[in-house]
């Protein structure tokens, strides 16, 4: 087994998908040949040729529309938006259409595609090259939303998104891109989509995470262990709809304690529907009240460095937060 | 008379089969409203004043080989296709059995897979994007069907329409986009909608061919479409169709047109219509009389009044089905 | 005060505010000679003319794009979707514009633009014409999001909206429109956007809900109060975004239940946001887990009456609701 | 050499200070990749290549009258219309006073409400439907100011400019859709985005005229935008003008363009830089020397300098100004 950086295990899933099933190609703008702004799709161009890599016109809700045409015509496209912050104009091709194809149409037809999109911030991205949009699909049914936070689950889950009969979006940190590194077995693998995965066990409390954030808060449970001797139990949810509600409920259930993290401003996001669930289903197993740690709901990361500083989540924030939730 | 359509390559059974659909189209559609003033069909929007063009234009395509991406007029399109009036009445009642959509959808959101009609939605224009990526992956595998989208010259203003003609140029695409100018979206007349005289003037600046056409005769927008199929399918890409033609009845069974249009002007293109004018062409022809018109009218009538009844006590879904459908398996 | 229904009052907003203020006007899809397909702007293009009653090209996305620049230049437009379901194509100049232009230019640009819809069901519009779309709105701060459920309501908090300096989301439910009526006083008067509304004070449990769904809740609470002698405060929050925490807060200190009720289907919805405040803010105050009413995790409501039923909110489902959490 | 600007009724003056305004843009623009190079400036977009369309187009426009939708590139179109080489420091360097944005948004993302330059946004194509928009509020009110608003070929792509571009030809209103078309949208050749030669033909199929102009003549850049102003002025509508140009830097500071288009390629389209042109217009015309341009080029030098050492000693925002301004007062 090779330790490799999540992109490469994006480009891996891509590459051996496409070699695996005739039907799967990629589409978006700049995917050719210059292989993704962020080389996500380096190298399938020459492999694959220009027309299973084909570059778009710069427009996202064509780039979806098509996507859609293209899968009910029998294809598995998977589509990349260049940055998540530019899936806007494609709101309506998703919400509307790709979500709703399989149940406005009684079953009679489907809608197998990919969205991909690099989103998150810590990069000086500014106010739309930083951008976590999966709280504006979460309310969607009819979609999939997967994020991963590791190369080892970024495989796995973009092969299982591809095969996937429904419209999948998979969200690629763009901080972890390069950062995180990690084992991925040579050979072919999936992993469930709707399994969430429990990155690090502990019987104090519970942490609900995913994306870039899961390592912040795996950094903070370390040292909450060997500074204050408690242990958080740090759920990496990978995938947000459907929500992996068993894993969830029983990791609370057990420590009584639940903080839920995530990158995303604090509003509406993804944390509210965990705590909604913790609190209908599990209330009366808890010894403390919910805290959700999430960034002040502005409408999006600042550019200059210090503003943005002041928007990200960072380990001493997730420390602090455990450190106040284990000792309520 | 002037035999125009044996110079099309079509034969004379083939027009009395084109009319028998334009009418079945109009007689279907007539009695929706009928059903919907009586309180049976809560919702209809209605074909009237398109049938012509839409039956001029599925006669050109292979049902089952080509795909089609109707719009909500487009009933003479299904229905040259080879849905049927049953098909339609049970969508129009929203039963159980609807094949478009099991009773979901409003009535005339058409989707059918065995004649690769896909399943449409309400937002307007977002087919258009759709069509072009069939019509890609029809490329890719170097498959010759062709692709048929519709939509209304008020969908032509909307950012998709722009974005899969701009996309299918690039491809050379194997798509006929074909636009049903009826003059309003809902209450807002072209003026408003456009400053040109022409959706078709927009194909150059594509990079491909824009024809208009009269969408009152049948046998021109056949003409067209064929020239359209065939350039889709010898690889020279897409073409946009407009057809010019009228709504001659209000924009749907909620809608008031007497408060935004003078009805003399209705009443002008009522003189135009393509039925009547179609009728008397294949009389003049000797193809059509009295006697045989009277008789196809009553076969007709007879097959909606059975797929009324059909439909009328076909059951409706049941409230565990509204769970069903969410995802695949 | 006379009585009126809820469109007149949104009519009479409408025209009050465009004789007051030049600088307003209204544009959309058939909002002129058609006087809107809901007939809410009957009668402006008559007053005002067809410049300041403009029918706009089909085109959302343009509709708002428009807005957002007459707003920079001094104007103050009301923009019309005439469906709510078909906003979707205006989500980028809604989200990425509307709602960042006054963060992005550092305060020196704002965006006063009300953007009214019609939404929810139960009117057999189907998929398309009956979406409830407020939660995928509710995670963007530099918005505003309203939902009268009364005629009084409606004209006060629509005449705030269009005096407002920010982007509001106006929704008017379909329904509503003819059903509901109310009085509605003659002189001029504004609601304050941000404050929810106690629309029946009780002691036992509280309901938080909005739009057309607190009439069923209070229509429930009566029965409730009658038949088991049991009194639910119904809260009608009136502002979604943002949201009034204090008079939520208050209510749920004082009954410990709390039930939340809404026509948009559960997951990611505006129930999931409260659910999450309560349990952060009040948890020890809670007697009984927090209960979310809301239809299921489908696409959209369809348009056979059986299925359209089945999937909305009642008078009974609520009364069940309220009466099982009052004796949990 | 003829004297081809007194033609266009400018003066000896302002051509030189149009070729100042190039060149002070250049310079800017070359100090930037030097800063970035050096680890100093996080990011950049580049407007090498096209400084003299922009100055050209911006000349025609009244500052702080007519107003100005400049995308990310119209780093000459904001020094022309006022903003200062200082200006666009404190914005690459993102601090507090950036006039922009107070260091919220990536660098050459204009506002200044002084001279009417409305707040952009990086998403693409956006401003086209708001500058039809202020254009509509222009008309409704009377007044008599025009809206130019910029953006790439590749943006032209976008639903957002087919929407735009549609209804401000239905109003004819006073806007000007000013496309530079620099032939990649990041790696994406003009082939891969369109099937024409000139997004200028779009503007037939609106009905308003389309032009094309050598963007790297700044003369000519001016010729056609005062056409357009005047057009757009009198009531006329619309125009879109495409000046062909060439980006001669990467896309951005991350990019790497030699990934997709051929060196050899770049270097022909330098030999027709404007900038180099224009100077050679001036001296053939006598109106420039090299000694009055090595002045000139030291005193824009010591202006930049003073810029970059001003932005760099700017204080940061602070953290608590992350949220300021989501909501009025
Ligand atoms: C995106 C969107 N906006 C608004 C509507 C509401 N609507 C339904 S049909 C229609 C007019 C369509 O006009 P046109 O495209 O000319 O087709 P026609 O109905 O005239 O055949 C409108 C505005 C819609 N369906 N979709
Ligand atoms: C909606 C949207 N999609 C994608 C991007 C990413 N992006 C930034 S610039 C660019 C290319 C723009 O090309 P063009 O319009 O030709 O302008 P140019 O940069 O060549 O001047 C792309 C794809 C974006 N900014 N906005
Ligand atoms: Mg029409
Ligand atoms: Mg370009």
């Amino acid at each position: 087994m090779a330790t490799k950086t999540l992109i490469e295990a994006v480009r891996e899933a891509l590459a051996e998908e496409m070699r695996r099933d005739p039907q799967v190609f990629v589409l978006g703008e700049d995917v050719g040949v210059r292989g993704g702004v962020f080389r996500a799709t380096q190298g399938l161009i020459e492999e694959f040729g220009p027309m299973r890599v084909l570059d778009t016109p710069l427009a996202e809700s064509l780039i979806v529309g098509v996507a859609i045409g293209a899968a009910a015509a029998g294809m598995r496209p998977v589509a990349e938006i260049q940055f998540a912050d530019f899936i806007h104009p494609a709101m309506d091709q998703i919400i509307n259409e790709a979500a709703k194809i399989r149940y406005r149409s009684n079953g009679s037809w489907s809608c197998p595609i990919v969205i991909r999109a690099p989103y998150g911030g810590g990069i000086h991205g500014a106010l739309y090259h930083s951008q976590s949009v999966e709280a504006l699909f979460h309310h969607v049914p009819g979609l999939k939303i997967v994020v991963p936070s590791t190369p080892y689950d970024a495989k796995g889950l973009l092969k299982a998104a591809i095969r996937d009969e429904d419209p999948v979006l998979f969200f690629e940190h763009k901080k972890a891109y390069r950062t995180v590194r990690g084992e991925v077995p040579d050979e072919d693998y999936v992993l469930p989509i709707g399994a969430a995965d429990v990155k690090r066990p502990g019987r104090d409390l519970t942490v609900l995470t995913y994306g870039y954030t899961v390592h912040l808060c795996l950094e903070a449970a370390r040292r909450l262990s060997e500074e204050d001797g408690i242990e958080a139990e740090i759920i990496d949810l990978r995938t947000l709809l459907p929500l992996d509600r068993k894993t969830v409920l029983e990791s609370v259930r057990k420590t009584g304690r639940v903080m839920i993290s995530h990158e995303d401003n604090k509003t509406g996001g993804i944390g509210a529907e965990l705590a909604a669930i913790v609190a209908e289903e599990a209330l009366f197993y808890l010894d403390a009240p919910i805290v959700r740690v999430a960034p002040p709901d502005v409408p999006a990361m600042p550019f200059n460095r210090v503003l943005e500083a002041a928007y990200m989540p960072t380990v001493e924030q997730q420390y602090e937060a455990m450190k106040n939730l284990a000792r309520f | 008379m002037d035999n125009r359509h044996a110079a099309l390559g079509l034969s004379d059974a083939d027009v009395l089969a084109m009319y028998e659909k334009i009418l079945l189209t109009r007689m279907v559609d007539e009695r929706t409203w009928i059903l919907n003033r009586m309180g049976r069909a809560p919702f209809l929007v209605s074909a009237q004043g398109q049938e012509a063009c839409q039956v001029g234009a599925a006669w050109a395509l292979r049902p089952g080989i080509d795909w089609a991406l109707p719009y909500y007029r487009d009933l003479g399109v299904v229905l040259t296709l080879g849905m049927t009036a049953k098909d339609y009445m049970l969508g129009l009642l929203a039963k159980a059995e609807d094949p478009s959509s099991g009773g979901r959808q409003m009535p005339s959101h058409w989707s059918f897979p065995p004649l690769k009609i896909f399943t449409g939605s309400s937002p307007v224009a977002t087919q258009l994007p759709q069509a072009a990526g069939i019509a890609y992956a029809i490329r890719l595998r170097g498959e010759d069907a062709v692709v048929y989208v519709s939509f209304g010259e008020g969908s032509a203003s909307k950012g998709d329409a722009h974005e899969a003609m701009n996309f299918a140029a690039v491809h050379r695409l194997p798509v006929i986009f074909f636009c049903e100018n009826n003059r309003y979206a809902i209450s807002v007349p072209q003026e408003k909608q456009m400053a040109v005289d022409n959706v078709a003037d927009r194909a150059a600046g594509y990079g491909f061919p824009g024809v208009t056409v009269d969408g009152m005769d049948p046998l021109e927008v056949y003409r067209v479409m064929r020239e359209a199929v065939d350039r889709a399918k010898s690889g020279q890409g897409p073409t946009l169709i407009e057809a010019k033609v009228y709504r001659l009845a209000p924009h749907s069974s909620d809608d008031d047109d007497r408060a935004y249009r003078p009805q003399e002007e209705v009443e002008e293109w009522r003189a135009r219509d393509g039925l009547p004018r179609f009728r008397r062409y294949l009389m003049e022809l000797g193809l059509l009389t009295e006697e045989t018109d009277r008789r196809l009218r009553e076969q007709l009538a007879a097959e909606v009044d059975a797929a009324v009844e059909y439909a009328e006590k076909a059951p409706d879904p049941v409230p565990a089905d509204l769970l069903r459908h969410v995802y695949g398996q």
